[in-house]
């Protein structure tokens, strides 16, 4: 059984604003679903309705098979990790890990023990006595945690939890986080407007624009079979490039390229013949080496990024500029850019009109 | 269960309660004197002695809630000195008023000597773990 | 049903807002019934039918006031006190704030320690009367001067003026602007808000001063408004005792008549005032 | 020692020098000075007379030095009954303004703050401040008014007790003594608890609303989200109104006294100040008023300072 159900989720606010359009999403207990989007996609109110801090306005939210859209966020076994951590600056970090359960009088014997394992888990047993506002960033971030592990809440919700650390501190934070889903038996539900976080940590992503659903899958499958154009250009950094042309004669034709579309292809775009159409490349999937599928192509290169082992060369295609992200090999090498090929073995095709990614019937 | 590790950072509300309780009940216990007695220089300095004993109780009950020894020590002063007080009423004050301020004296007598014995055994027991634990004073930093 | 709220909330919102309104509109009904009552008929009042709109009406009250004299003298009064006391308060009190907010300001510790000492002890009636007396405190600009300065609106001021940004004053200054015109052209404008917030508390102090202006005042023709309304209110029984006993009207509501006019003016400003105090009032937690 | 007074001259020298040249600074600071030293500092000498037997043709100075004779007579001497009677009332009518009046703004506030719609919430919170820009002169003249009972009229406020059985049919509220207290404290009330209610309502517009999600989901009813949210974060402006409230408290609304007392009432009615009155300006002793206003001050002084300690003790909080 799915522990968390969203069914057919609307929410339109009361100035008549719709936020979220038919979100549909079922998560199994264990999970780690992050949701990913642009800011004003409409992720957080999702997590806020999960949460029940906002109404849904249409649509049922099922969780642990009961259905709870008119449960208090109090009865409905989550807990949340806020943004800012909504910390309470008169207790210490040992009452604000414990609050959950002060507040619906628990014995104060098993809150203790309950404390006191959760400040193990994240490390904070030196810090109990402490105030917030004594506390950096990154420990104010395990406090908001530990009060979650407290509150024993089956369904863990974090909105943009490490959005307020600092770079470094956010990677560590990253690593952290996954692991400690790996140690507790929860589920998350997390928002982020960070691709990188939504890929390093999510057993499940789900792609969000527009407060629509573009997709949902591993972070594998959402990198290389992206659903429509969105996702591709969302998901993975430097984005996805696009290059808008038609197909001629089994050609991909743009005003600058002309490529041919190796065999396995064919059959995707054979409806399109004569039809305007979208080629995604991925940066990584430009090269510098010749290969049976690599198709070369001429590009002017207008500048060239070196990054340690890999260098990042913007290329004007036509009207096109692209991005691509080529390895260096060797110490000292420079790019050579004299010949580029794109491995047409990894490109996908979208349509302009629906912006989707282009299959096979039945297939992937 | 540890009590001793509780004691690190659980607080002691209850002797803040009770040390309160007996603000509460003196400020009780010093309108009824007020309103019932002659007006004279006794008076007055009654008056102004329980301003200052109720802002003193003030302060050893936040005391006590972090565990502050000798704070309870104060708060037993503080019930020896409502005790004492039986014998001090004026005897121009007459039953039910009379009777009133005694239950009131005996009353936060009591809190306040509860309290502040309360705050002494946990403290204790406070201590000994962390003298038994080596704890870094660091973790009691507030 | 909105799932935010629990029942719990839903009742306590009903409730908070039956009470609070409740509130409101019994700190709100004496005005009106005053003005009802001042207008009803002696019959109609003096049997307690009156409780928020009038009872035969009748106006012989207010004719009986636009023929005082006294009164209308003290209204004038009031109007002087209020309009130059609050200018001279400004005064003081902006070019006071000005200058201890600023760090060069030799003293600056001990000066503000000062201005703030009197918010806590004062010397007691007493001899602030003798002082009062003996610098010849007792005619209209002796208690325009005299009742200049509030410290806690020096404060708040001084708050102000610090919270400008320093850059500002160092650009203005680089600019060849002196002092005077510092404090008057960019000070001042910068801080709409807390001068008029400021005006308005001296405002109303003086508007609504009585105990001094009853000591200290010598010439009857000088009283303001609340001196001459309180001596009505003492003395309103042997007033109508030589009045014919068949008057239109009860003697309370002539008292309550006086009172209106005194609130009248109150009330035209206030809505355009109500706006801005708060604002002043939000300061108030501040330290020295 | 010559250079002793050298450098002394020359320290004089660069003050002098300093404030020459940003002379428009010290102009500008040179009236509030003047005032404060004649309207307030002054004064404080004047207290002087308090240790004499002062006769007004000799003035303060001329006036023989009697020591602490002065507040002899008011602790423990003549006027001993009437002080101490004063200081009682004193006392207790701010006790029982504290207990009553104290949590009201704090409820009103906290009630404000619940209604979402921000009409209904403008028009009951302008109508509620409204009495604190009236004069005391005209609140305690609506009260008296309201509150006549004579023969031939008996006010609304009169008749409404009458009719509830609170008070006899022939009582007369203002000239009883055992209704001066409640009825000043709750003409103060209804006087300053909009008005003051206003700081509180700030106080709790300014917490954060996450932490009021937080508790939601934490599972918190509405009056736990009172008791962990909105009071630990008003609690600054909390600790302040209360160390001024205590620091105030032997100085009650000091007009709204003279103005609601008379004769039969002074047995619950007369504090401090209006004994000052009494008995200084109006009663020919001078001396012994300014005893008493000193006693006063300097008490209430120091509640100010030992207020302000306890709420630095407890809290980052504090007057100064």
């Amino acid at each position: 059984m799915h522990e968390l159900v969203l069914k057919n989720v609307d929410k339109i606010y009361p100035g008549g604003v719709q936020a979220v359009y038919d979100f549909n999403i079922e998560i199994e207990h264990g999970e780690f679903i992050v949701l990913v989007g642009p800011s004003g996609c409409g992720k957080s109110t999702v997590l806020r309705m999960i949460a029940g801090l906002e109404e849904i306005s249409a649509g049922d939210m099922i969780l642990n098979g009961e259905r709870v859209n008119n449960v208090a966020p109090a009865d409905r076994d989550i807990s949340m990790v806020f943004q800012n951590y909504a910390l309470y600056g008169h207790m210490s970090v040992y009452q604000n890990m414990g609050f959950s359960r002060t507040i619906r009088h628990e014995a104060i014997d098993t809150l203790h023990e309950k404390v006191m394992e959760a400040a193990n888990v994240v490390q904070l047993e030196p810090e109990l006595n402490r105030y917030p506002r004594n506390l950096s960033g990154g420990q104010r971030q395990r406090v908001a945690l530990g009060r979650s592990i407290v509150s024993s809440a089956k369904v863990i919700l974090m909105d943009e939890p490490l959005s307020n650390l600092d770079a470094k501190l956010r990677v560590e934070s990253r690593r952290a986080l996954a692991t400690l889903h790996q140690q507790l038996d929860n589920t998350f539900v997390y928002v982020t407007h960070d691709q990188t976080e939504a890929m390093t940590m999510a057993t499940r992503i789900v792609v969000m624009s527009g407060g629509r659903i573009q997709q949902i899958g591993s972070p594998y499958e959402v990198y290389h079979w992206p659903e429509n154009i969105f996702v591709g250009g969302f998901i993975g950094s430097p984005a996805m490039n696009f290059i808008y042309g038609q197909i001629r004669d089994g050609r991909f034709v743009s005003d600058s390229l002309d490529l041919e579309i190796p065999d396995e292809l064919q059959k995707l775009v054979g409806s399109y013949s004569g039809k305007e159409i979208v080629l995604g490349v991925r940066p990584e999937h430009f090269t510098n080496s010749s290969n049976q599928n690599h198709v070369p192509i001429s590009a002017e290169v207008t500048n060239i990024e070196y990054l340690g082992n890999h260098a990042l060369v913007y290329l004007m295609l036509g009207s096109h500029d692209c991005i691509a992200n080529l390895r260096l090999d060797g110490m000292g090498a420079e790019a050579d850019t004299s010949e580029l090929y794109i491995d047409m073995n990894r490109v996908h095709f979208f349509d302009p009109e629906t912006e989707k990614r282009i299959r096979l019937e039945g297939a992937s | 269960m540890n009590t001793g590790e509780k004691r690190l950072y659980v607080e002691n509300y209850l002797s803040q309660r009770m040390i309160l309780f007996w603000l509460a009940g003196n400020t009780i216990y010093t309108l009824l004197y007020v309103n019932n007695v002659t007006v004279s220089v006794q008076m007055g300095f009654f008056v102004m002695l329980n301003i200052a004993l109720s802002l003193f109780a003030f302060l050893i009950a936040v005391r006590q809630r972090v565990y502050l020894v000798q704070w309870a020590y104060a708060g037993i002063g503080l019930a020896i000195f409502q005790f004492a007080r039986l014998f001090w009423i004026p005897e121009e004050l007459t039953n039910p008023i009379l009777l009133y301020m005694q239950i009131l004296l005996v009353a936060t007598s009591v809190a306040a000597l509860v309290g502040s014995i309360i705050c002494i055994q946990r403290s204790r027991e406070r201590q000994q773990y962390i003298d038994e634990h080596n704890i870094n004073p660091v973790i009691m930093q507030k | 049903m909105q799932i935010g709220l629990s029942r719990s909330e839903r009742a306590f919102k009903i409730f908070a807002l039956t009470l609070v309104g409740g509130f409101s509109l019994l700190a709100f009904f004496p005005v009106v019934y005053a003005f009802s009552a001042s207008i009803s008929g002696k019959i109609a009042y003096e049997t307690g039918q009156v409780l928020i709109t009038p009872v035969d009406t009748t106006f012989e009250v207010y004719e009986l006031i636009y023929l005082d004299k006294g009164l209308w003298i003290s209204f004038i009064n009031t109007l002087f006190y209020t309009v130059f006391g609050t200018a001279w308060s400004l005064f003081m009190t902006i070019t006071g704030a000005y200058a201890l907010g600023k760090r060069r300001l030799l003293f600056r510790r001990t000066f503000n320690f000062l201005v703030v000492f009197t918010m806590w002890f004062s010397a007691g009636m007493v001899p602030l009367f003798l002082n009062y007396t003996s610098l010849g405190v007792d005619n209209r600009w002796g208690i325009i001067v005299a009742f200049g300065v509030q410290a806690f609106n020096i404060i708040l001021m001084r708050s102000f003026f610090e919270a400008i940004p320093h850059e500002i004053e160092e650009a203005a200054r680089i600019d060849g602007a002196n002092e005077f015109q510092m404090l008057l052209s960019i000070y001042m404008p910068m801080s709409k808000a807390a001068v008029a917030t400021i005006a308005l508390f001296y405002a109303t102090s003086r508007w609504n001063g009585y105990f001094w202006a009853r000591m200290l005042l010598q010439n009857s023709t000088e009283l303001p408004l609340q001196v001459y309304m309180r001596i009505l209110i003492e003395n309103f029984r042997w007033m109508f005792d030589d009045m014919p006993p068949d008057l239109a009207y009860s003697p309370d509501s002539y008292i309550f008549a006086v009172l209106i006019v005194s609130i009248i003016p109150v009330l035209i400003v206030y809505p355009y005032i109500s706006r801005h105090f708060a604002k002043g009032v939000n300061l108030g937690g501040v330290k020295e | 020692m010559q250079d002793e007074l050298d450098r002394e001259q020359n320290q004089l020298f660069r003050v002098l020098q300093i404030i020459l040249n940003d002379y428009r600074l010290y102009l500008l600071l040179l009236p509030i000075v003047i005032w404060y030293g004649l309207w307030f500092y002054k004064p404080l000498a004047g207290l002087l007379i308090a240790f004499k037997n002062f006769q007004p043709n000799l003035g303060a100075l001329g006036s023989d030095f009697v020591g602490f004779a002065n507040f002899e007579t008011l602790i423990n001497g003549a006027f001993a009954p009437q002080f101490w009677r004063a200081f009682r009332n004193t006392f207790v009518i701010s006790l029982y303004g504290f207990i009553f009046g104290f949590p009201i703004p704090i409820i009103l506030a906290l009630f404000f703050s619940e209604i979402v719609n921000n009409f209904l919430r403008n028009v009951s919170q302008t109508l509620s401040y409204l009495p604190h820009f009236l004069s005391e002169v005209t609140i305690t003249g609506l009260v008296l008014t309201m509150l006549r009972n004579s023969e031939t009229s008996t006010g609304i406020l009169s008749s409404l007790l009458i009719n509830i059985g609170l008070i006899e049919e022939t009582t007369k509220v203002v000239q009883n003594a055992d209704y001066f207290r409640p009825m000043f404290i709750i003409t103060g009330i209804w006087k300053e608890a909009g008005y003051s209610s206003i700081v509180f309502f700030a106080a709790i517009m300014a917490i954060s609303p996450v932490l009021y999600e937080a508790i939601k989901v934490d599972g918190g009813n509405k009056l736990q989200e009172i008791r962990y949210v909105t009071f630990p974060g008003m609690a600054p402006t909390l600790i302040i109104m209360i160390v001024l409230r205590i620091g105030r408290m032997l100085s009650v609304g000091f007009e709204r006294v003279i103005l609601l007392y008379n004769a039969n009432t002074y047995e619950t009615a007369d504090t401090l100040a209006t004994f000052v009155l009494r008995i200084g300006l109006e009663g020919g002793n001078p001396a012994v008023g300014a005893a008493a206003g000193m006693f006063d001050s300097i008490i209430g002084f120091g509640l100010v300072v030992g207020a302000n300690f306890i709420s630095r003790q407890i809290s980052d909080t504090s007057l100064w």
